[in-house]
């Protein structure tokens, strides 16, 4: 594998870019594999490199019914953030956001991870409850969270309005400066590049049929597009098709899979610092490296498989946007598309073991996958190596869900009074 | 108020309030339509969306087991219905207040309506109802002739209604 | 006059003179130009820069697809927009516009350095570098390639314009008004269906605007155009111009963006600049025609370069040559055509090179008559010139060989590698693509709507077959509604059919490595970009595309996704249908987010909700907060108070005499039937039984997961009628809860819900005195039988009144509910009576510090959606008896019953301090972090009992009364003592009275 | 945006009329205190979703009324729509294409 660098870069250049090899080869399945890890998105091939870097496991096939990275890693917001309310999820996210800082150089692969900032909005009293929640419980995790007045918000975000008669009057945010965005593609095909280098088998274009269980019940293999594979521990990280391949394992999830639109704008000059997120209008804001404004809104109301997602949802999105930030609306809309996000009744993701012997799951990341991406790959990988989940992810378990101990970021933002 | 002249040359809708009426919503399970029907001395329709009128008493079928009454204020109906309640159990709550009713008419009313309807008004038919959204607002949209609408808003939701229509008058004034 | 324009050609008004500058420099145009073609009649062709190379840019197109004459235009102060296409815009007096991404000027563009280093910028350089040392991405690498990014520039202020959307129900939709898409509405408009036919352009007419030599039905094609609108017209088709449909969504929805006053020199008052439509079609029929293809060589992309059909346009629908002296490349017929009219037009064509072998005796005749050379199998293999072609290079072909070539002098270069049909809308639904060999283009496959595709669309060339094409897609739309109509046909004479064949980066005689052949002008992707990407381990077309950038400018591919596909296929030795098609996404051609808006802006964003009480809260100087829908007043200040003096002001008058407070937001919901108590008993944990009629109770309702929903008090007014209020966010949704499970799970019982929310208007009483106030105002209460927590109808100052006796302050209380309308006669009549009493109203923050001194709680504040009954010390509100009721199962879930929950005790600090409201607690202050926290501050007030006090959850809270635990805030840690929630009169003495 | 058919207005409407209301024939159990914890989490949240024909609930808000749909969520449309509390109709082979 070559490796990347402007120097590198620079022979290259001078010889045409003949020499470049491929990143990754298109292997094609081999009988039987140590692990297979079902779908090859930012999840999946981050946790086969995890696997052959950090456990010695090597004989790992990463097998997705598409192209690699083409599921939500390529159609995400890329926004990266871990100052969320609860221990169990500031702690996971921010493990992830450690492995972000270092992930293009640990990869060898520019991820372009930009460190510009999430700005949260508080809209009304309760909100501000809510974050300066967030904010105290993120200072004594060691995440970094502040609270910012609405000037100091105005001050952060030039574009951002302020006036008070707003219809959602800006009153403050919660802002992370060390969260930010990155370059989605980059990150599925770095791990690939990085899992492949060190033998991992990356087969695209192969669906999944069933996950096949021998008469003890453990898993035995997966039956694919292109025949039975034989393996021991399958590892499903196929996001919104969870469900189904889990089904055919004979285990039902607590899930449901909802189209999550997203859009860009035409690409203009530099105007917008940082990222914005908020949950009261569900608009969601950033600037990309090409200059597009990169936006992002909340999942429609029915469940879906259809990667389509209806008009209404995008023009209360666009509206929401333009309301926060009125000097958008002459701006244009270049593309908007669907993805499809699995969601647990929580809202928080499952990542562990199952009732299943050799049979592990990394799911339910509903809008927030991308942000997890390394840390769920580290944690996946760990708790597939050592057949039992690292402290990190402990709590995140489907048992959770009969015992009632929810770790529910959706319901703690849950408005009344 | 209703019964002012029309003026189309400023706006090709005119968008009026009305005077108040007695505004009741009655539910009764389908077994016992008829009792309370004949109680209030109406036949109560059975299709969604259709009306009957008896006297100054009209009657909306908003569902299987709801109907809107309106009728003058002051008029009685609770009394015979609560007569009969024993054998036709069911719900007489007034809601005269909970909304208010604007007047929209002239030529280019469906236009107007058309602007925050997703459904198809000119599909409701001259003399029956529908309850369905005007933008974010649920309103009860009565079709009283081809180009002559009432519409019922939640009170708290008229100011929101209101202004929407004044910008698409405005449109129609602007003649684009 | 303008030097390129010819007197009185076109359909541009010649007598109507228009003048618009460009980068500070005026020039004259005519009503009808677009920027495009009143520049190109200067004979400016240099339009704009390139994103990465910044290469000088000339228009390509003459329509909605331009990559490369992308340009800043500006009516005034917020109605600047970039990134407008040239070829668009049409000219409007006092239009202002100026090139983008250049400096300092367009001809000299210092960015142009990086087309020097272009060999650096191959595919997806970015992720092989920057890397190095780590801290120079933050500060230097990502700033600098942020800095180049971008187009044009943003506005930077708020736009003064109107949006407006409108919903549209037809029987027939027609996507384009070509020839296709005029004889499918003629077809449709039979027997009375409701037809509208709409077009991205001014003008209807599509190709045949510049085509005016074509005859159909002996008449010459304008003719024939303008008749045949007039016909739609006269059969009642609604026909929209400037109107691009640009998304196909579900069922038949499609999205149409009408642009409305962006042409106008003064557009009307109150007029809205764009208007989205919201179509729903019985039927749809996309006649949308195809998009010519640039050839792929060597300096295919110099200002002069230009796709033959354009310049075709230029020349009949504006009246302007693109050049004295052009040369013509193609692998299509209809290039031929262009160079003809061109001819006959004046221009010395400088010759017509065609990469085939075989070209149709005909045109050759065409070219020999005129004196154009022709030279068949033979390609350009590169071009000369800096700001605008001087020559181009012309080289004998031979599959991959290459002869020797020669210069020949031309003013601008016309190509044409053939035609794609513009299949994103079909696309949009989902709809399959075939490849189809013999055009080497992809067609219309399976289709999952309603809908036809129709003409040039569909791959079919020459105005005879497209025109009948039409007529049957139109019948067969008709049909498709289950109405009758006759099909028709037309004869055509002067015909322009063609064939071409498809390339991939044509050869040069020149250096292969230096080639330059563009694919993306825009984001400047070349031939040799796609091969590398390939090189690497790009197979998916998606791949290539993501990895080069190709498709992915503001053209979305028009100009460059299949001359991407053929190369890509090529590099990786597969046909394109095994190496696919990116899908496209909607919008169709960029749209404004304004027309997304519509009217969701300003004060008709969203709805605020007011009480019938708020004039007077506003009249009276009331600062409002939102809360769910409604605007509420928080506070009353006096002059000089700020929130704190006001609140306290407000909170002592009511605890020493009377305060009024608005609470007609509550939400309210009638209860009525024979099963009313079976049903409260089932939906709410409380036991209603026994509650006797003129009596009320505190509600308790839990998710059937068993936490605390919503809450309330509920008023028995008779046997089988309960008067049930919610909080104010949670009116619709406990509604809605309450609606599933009558409707769903309990159909048999007999009782029914109404909202009454907004029936009644809701005023609180709160004090010492407040019964004493307000004996004398009503009438119809016994009050020797009229104890706390009593409920009677009767009148209040003469009004038809609901009176509940309760208290959310601890203090005697009533809560006055009448009839809406007469919601303000309530308040000031009270205020009147009051007088005596120094009444004072009150908003929600002193309720909120009212309720906290007695340990109420407020859902969603002091609950989160985690806390169950017991976690909230409301053990007390649940029926033990009761067998079942919503969310009782999961009480008894294992980690719902485990010790160590969080439980919600009140707070008081130890130094006085005010805690703040989500403040953090811990047990250990000094240990490292991550601290282990135990809970957070829910509710903090400065009270009326002369120190903060605070309420909070702690895990096992309930068994730490009288213990210390620690709030570490930045400024230092606060100590604070667990007490009761209740801090106010704890033997509700004061509620007797 | 979604066409549905409300089979208690026996019309064909617009999805801004209509409230998703999750899977359909989940009934509440007439005694949940016999429930184990399992089957317990299984009627809280266990959910079959479906890729493909999906019985789910709507609730027009012209009538009021939840109803049951059977739609396909690869392509979103709806293959029949029926009141509640009728019988979970078993899907067709003609209703699937």
């Amino acid at each position: 594998m070559t490796r990347f660098s402007a120097f590198s870069l620079l022979q290259q250049a001078l010889n045409g870019h003949k020499g470049w090899r491929e990143q990754w080869p298109d292997s094609q399945p081999k009988a039987e594999y140590d692990v297979v890890i079902v779908g090859a998105g930012g999840h999946g091939l981050g946790a086969a490199y995890y696997l052959a870097k950090e456990h010695g496991i090597t004989n790992v096939a990463v097998i997705d019914k598409g192209w690699l990275g083409g599921g939500n890693t390529g159609r995400n917001t890329t926004i990266i953030r871990s100052n969320y309310l609860y221990d169990e999820s500031a702690k996971l996210y921010d493990h992830a956001l450690d492995l972000w800082d270092n992930l293009s150089q640990e990869l060898n692969y520019n991820v372009m991870y930009s460190k510009r900032g999430v700005l949260m909005l508080a809209h009304n009293v309760h909100d501000v409850q809510s974050f300066q929640r967030h904010v105290n419980s993120n200072r004594l995790n060691g995440v970094d969270n502040r609270w910012l007045t609405k000037e100091e918000c105005k001050a952060f975000c030039p574009p951002l309005n302020i006036s008070p008669d707003a219809r959602y009057p800006v009153m403050g945010g919660a802002l992370q400066m060390r969260a930010g965005t990155a370059r989605h593609d980059a990150v599925a095909w770095g791990y690939a590049r990085a899992a492949a280098a060190r033998g991992v088998d990356i087969i695209q274009n192969c669906a999944v049929n069933a996950i096949r269980r021998g008469p003890d019940g453990a898993v035995i293999g997966v039956d694919t597009a292109k025949g039975f594979i034989r393996a021991k521990k399958v590892a499903v990280s196929a996001a919104g098709n969870t469900s189904v391949v889990m089904d055919s394992a004979g285990l039902r999830m607590p899930l449901e899979s909802f189209p999550l639109q997203a859009l860009v704008s035409e690409p203009v000059k530099p105007i917008f610092p940082c990222v914005v997120m908020s949950n009261t209008v569900h608009a969601y804001i950033s600037q990309s490296d090409k200059g597009e404004l990169v936006i992002g809104s909340g999942t429609d109301q029915y469940t879906s498989y259809s990667q389509r997602g209806g008009m209404p949802l995008i023009e209360h999105t666009v509206a929401a946007i333009c309301e926060v930030f009125p000097i958008f609306t002459r701006m244009r809309m270049l593309r908007k598309w669907g993805g499809i996000v699995d969601v647990t009744p929580d809202r928080s993701a499952i990542l562990g073991k199952t009732p299943i012997k050799g049979l592990y799951v990394n799911c339910g990341w509903g809008t927030g996958g991308f942000k997890a991406t390394p840390g769920a790959a580290h944690l996946l990988a760990y708790t597939v190596a050592k057949d039992e989940p690292h402290p990190l992810n402990a709590p995140f378990t489907l048992e959770r869900f009969t015992t009632g101990r929810l770790i529910d970021e959706a319901a703690a933002a849950a408005v009344a009074h | 108020m209703t019964n002012q002249k029309h003026q189309f040359d400023a706006s090709p809708v005119l968008v009026e309030d009305m005077a108040p009426v007695l505004r009741l919503s009655l539910r009764v399970k389908p077994a016992h339509r008829a009792s309370l029907g004949q109680a209030l001395g109406l036949d109560l329709p059975t299709r969604v969306g259709a009306r009957v009128a008896a006297g100054g008493t009209e009657a909306l079928c908003l569902g299987p087991d709801e109907w809107l009454i309106t009728a003058p204020e002051g008029t009685d109906l609770t009394t015979p219905a609560r007569a009969v309640y024993a054998d036709a159990p069911h719900s007489l709550v007034d809601i005269s207040d909970r909304e208010v009713t604007l007047r929209l008419s002239g030529p280019s009313v469906l236009d107007l309506l058309a602007a925050c309807c997703p459904r198809d008004v000119a599909a409701i038919p001259v003399g029956s109802a529908a309850r369905t959204v005007f933008d974010s607002a649920t309103v009860v949209l009565w079709r009283d002739g081809p180009t002559d609408f009432r519409m019922d808003i939640w009170r708290s939701f008229a100011p929101h209604v209101r202004a929407l229509l004044a910008q698409v008058q405005e449109e129609f004034v602007a003649g684009l | 006059m303008s030097r390129y324009r010819i007197p009185g050609k076109g359909r541009v008004d010649h007598s109507a003179p228009v003048s618009f500058t460009f980068d500070g420099k005026t020039y004259g145009g005519l009503r009808g130009d677009t920027v495009a073609s009143a520049l190109l009649a200067h004979g400016v062709h240099l339009m704009g820069r390139s994103f990465k190379y910044h290469r000088p840019r000339g228009a390509v197109t003459a329509g909605s697809e331009e990559p490369n004459a992308l340009i800043g235009t500006s009516r005034g102060a917020g109605q600047f927009e970039p990134n407008t296409r040239a070829t668009v815009q049409e000219l409007r007096a006092g239009l202002v516009t100026e090139s983008q991404n250049k400096w300092p000027n367009l001809s000299f563009d210092v960015g142009a350095v990086n087309d020097r280093a272009y060999m650096l910028f191959s595919a997806g350089f970015y992720y092989k570098t920057f890397m190095w040392p780590k801290s120079f991405w933050d500060k230097v690498y990502e700033p600098v390639i942020r800095g180049a990014a971008g187009l044009g520039k943003s506005p930077t202020e708020p736009d003064p314009d109107r949006y407006a959307s409108r919903y549209l129900h037809t029987d027939v939709l027609i996507v384009g008004a070509g020839p296709a898409g005029i004889a499918a509405a003629l077809a449709a408009a039979q027997s009375g269906a409701d037809v509208t036919l709409v077009d991205e352009n001014p003008e209807m007419g599509g190709s045949l605007l510049s085509d005016p030599a074509v005859q159909i039905d002996g008449k010459p094609a304008w003719d024939w155009v303008d008749a045949q609108l007039a016909r739609l017209r006269a059969a009642g088709v609604r026909l929209m111009t400037r109107t691009t449909a640009i998304g196909y969504y579900h069922q038949n929805m499609v999205g149409l963006c009408q642009r409305l006053t962006d042409h106008l020199d003064n557009p009307p008052k109150g007029a809205p600049r764009e208007r989205m439509w919201r179509v729903r079609a019985g039927q749809v029929v996309l006649a949308q025609g195809a998009l010519e293809k640039p050839l792929v060589f060597d300096g295919n992309d110099r200002p002069g370069v230009m796709l033959a059909g354009a310049a075709q346009t230029y020349l009949h629908k504006y009246g302007v040559k693109v050049g004295d002296n052009p040369a013509i490349v193609t692998s299509h017929d209809s290039a031929w055509y262009a160079a003809f009219d061109l001819a006959d037009n004046g221009a010395r064509v400088a010759a017509i090179i065609d990469t085939r072998d075989v070209v149709r005796p005909d045109l050759l005749d065409g070219a020999r008559k005129r004196g154009i050379e022709a030279l068949t199998s033979h390609t350009v293999t590169t071009t000369r010139g800096r700001l605008r072609v001087k020559s181009v290079r012309v080289a004998p072909v031979r599959g991959t060989h290459v002869g020797t070539g020669r210069s020949i002098p031309c003013d601008c270069l016309l190509m044409s590698g053939g035609w794609t049909p513009s299949l994103h809308l079909f696309s949009h639904t989902k709809g399959s693509l075939a490849w189809d060999t013999t055009s080497q283009t992809f067609l219309p496959d399976r289709k999952t709507e309603e809908c036809e595709i129709a003409g040039a669309g569909r791959g079919l060339w020459g105005y005879e077959s497209v025109l009948a094409d039409g007529a049957a897609a139109g019948l067969r739309a008709l049909q498709g509604l289950g109405r009758a109509g006759h099909d028709a046909s037309f004869t055509v004479a002067n015909d322009r059919p063609g064939t071409g064949v498809s390339h991939t980066e044509l050869p040069t005689d020149g250096n292969a490595g230096k080639a330059r052949a563009f694919i993306d002008f825009q984001n400047d992707v070349t031939a040799k970009d796609i091969r590398l990407a390939v090189r690497e381990g790009m197979r998916s077309i998606e791949h290539v595309k993501r990895y080069t950038t190709n498709g992915m400018a503001t053209d979305q591919g028009k100009m460059s996704n299949i001359n991407g596909l053929m190369i890509a296929a090529d590099a990786l030795g597969k046909a394109p249908p095994q190496v696919g098609l990116t899908t496209f996404r909607p919008p169709y051609t960029p749209t404004s987010f304004g027309a997304f808006c519509g009217y969701l802006r300003g004060d008709t964003f969203q709805l605020t909700r007011k009480t019938p009480i708020d004039p007077w809260a506003e009249a009276n100087g009331a600062v409002f907060e939102p809360v769910a829908q409604w605007r509420r007043a928080w506070y009353f200040p006096k002059p000089g108070e700020d929130m704190h003096a006001a609140v306290l002001r407000e909170c002592k008058a009511t605890r020493a005499s009377l305060g009024i407070f608005d609470a007609s937001t509550l939400g309210k919901i009638e209860v009525a039937g024979p099963d009313a108590v079976e049903f409260m008993n089932r939906m709410y944990t409380n036991p209603w039984t026994k509650l006797q009629p003129g009596r009320c109770r505190y509600g308790l309702l839990l998710g059937e997961d068993g936490f605390i929903r919503d809450d309330g008090v509920i008023g028995r007014l008779s046997s089988d009628l309960f008067h049930v209020t919610t909080t104010t966010g949670g009116a619709a949704r406990v509604l809605t809860m309450m609606e599933d499970y009558l409707q769903t799970e309990w159909p048999e019982l007999d009782v029914w819900l109404t909202s009454t929310t907004e029936q009644w208007a809701t005023v609180a009483l709160n004090g010492p005195n407040a019964l004493k106030m307000l004996k004398p105002l009503v009438e119809g209460v016994d009050w020797e039988d009229f104890p706390h927590m009593s409920c009677a109808e009767c009148t209040v100052a003469g009004l038809p009144a609901r009176l509940f006796r309760l208290s959310f302050t601890g203090e005697i209380g009533f809560e006055v509910n009448v009839p809406a309308r007469h919601g303000l006669t309530l308040w000031t009549a009270l205020m009147e009576a009051g007088k005596p009493y120094d009444i004072c109203p009150y908003g929600t923050e002193t309720m909120h510090v009212l309720r906290a001194e007695k340990g109420y709680i407020i859902v969603g504040q002091d609950t989160d959606g985690t806390v169950t009954p017991a976690d909230a010390g409301l053990e007390w509100a649940i029926g033990k008896a009761k067998k079942d009721f919503v969310g009782k199962r999961s009480l008894s879930r294992p980690d719902i019953v485990a010790k160590g929950r969080k439980q919600l005790v009140g707070l008081l600090t130890e130094d006085g301090s005010l805690l703040q409201e989500g403040a953090q607690i811990v047990l250990d202050p000094n240990q490292p972090k991550p601290m282990k926290m135990v809970g957070h501050v829910t509710s903090s007030y400065q009270s009326t009992m002369g120190h903060p006090i605070a309420m909070a959850v702690i895990e096992g809270g309930f068994d730490k009364m009288g213990e210390t635990v620690f709030v570490p805030m930045p400024d230092g840690v606060r100590k604070a003592r667990i007490t009761s929630t209740v801090f106010y009169d704890p033997s509700n003495e004061r509620l007797k009275a | 945006m979604l066409l549905i058919h409300c089979p208690y207005c026996e019309d064909t409407l617009p999805e801004l009329e209509f409230t998703y209301a999750g899977e359909a024939h989940i009934a509440r159990p007439a005694d949940p205190s016999a429930f184990s914890d399992e089957e317990w989490r299984d009627f809280l949240f266990i959910r079959t979703n479906a890729r493909g024909p999906h019985y789910e609930r709507w609730r027009h808000i012209g009538c009021g009324r939840f109803f049951n749909a059977l739609r396909d969520t690869v392509s979103d449309r709806f293959l029949m729509t029926y009141k509640a509390g009728e019988a979970r109709p078993t899907l067709t082979q003609e209703a699937a294409e």
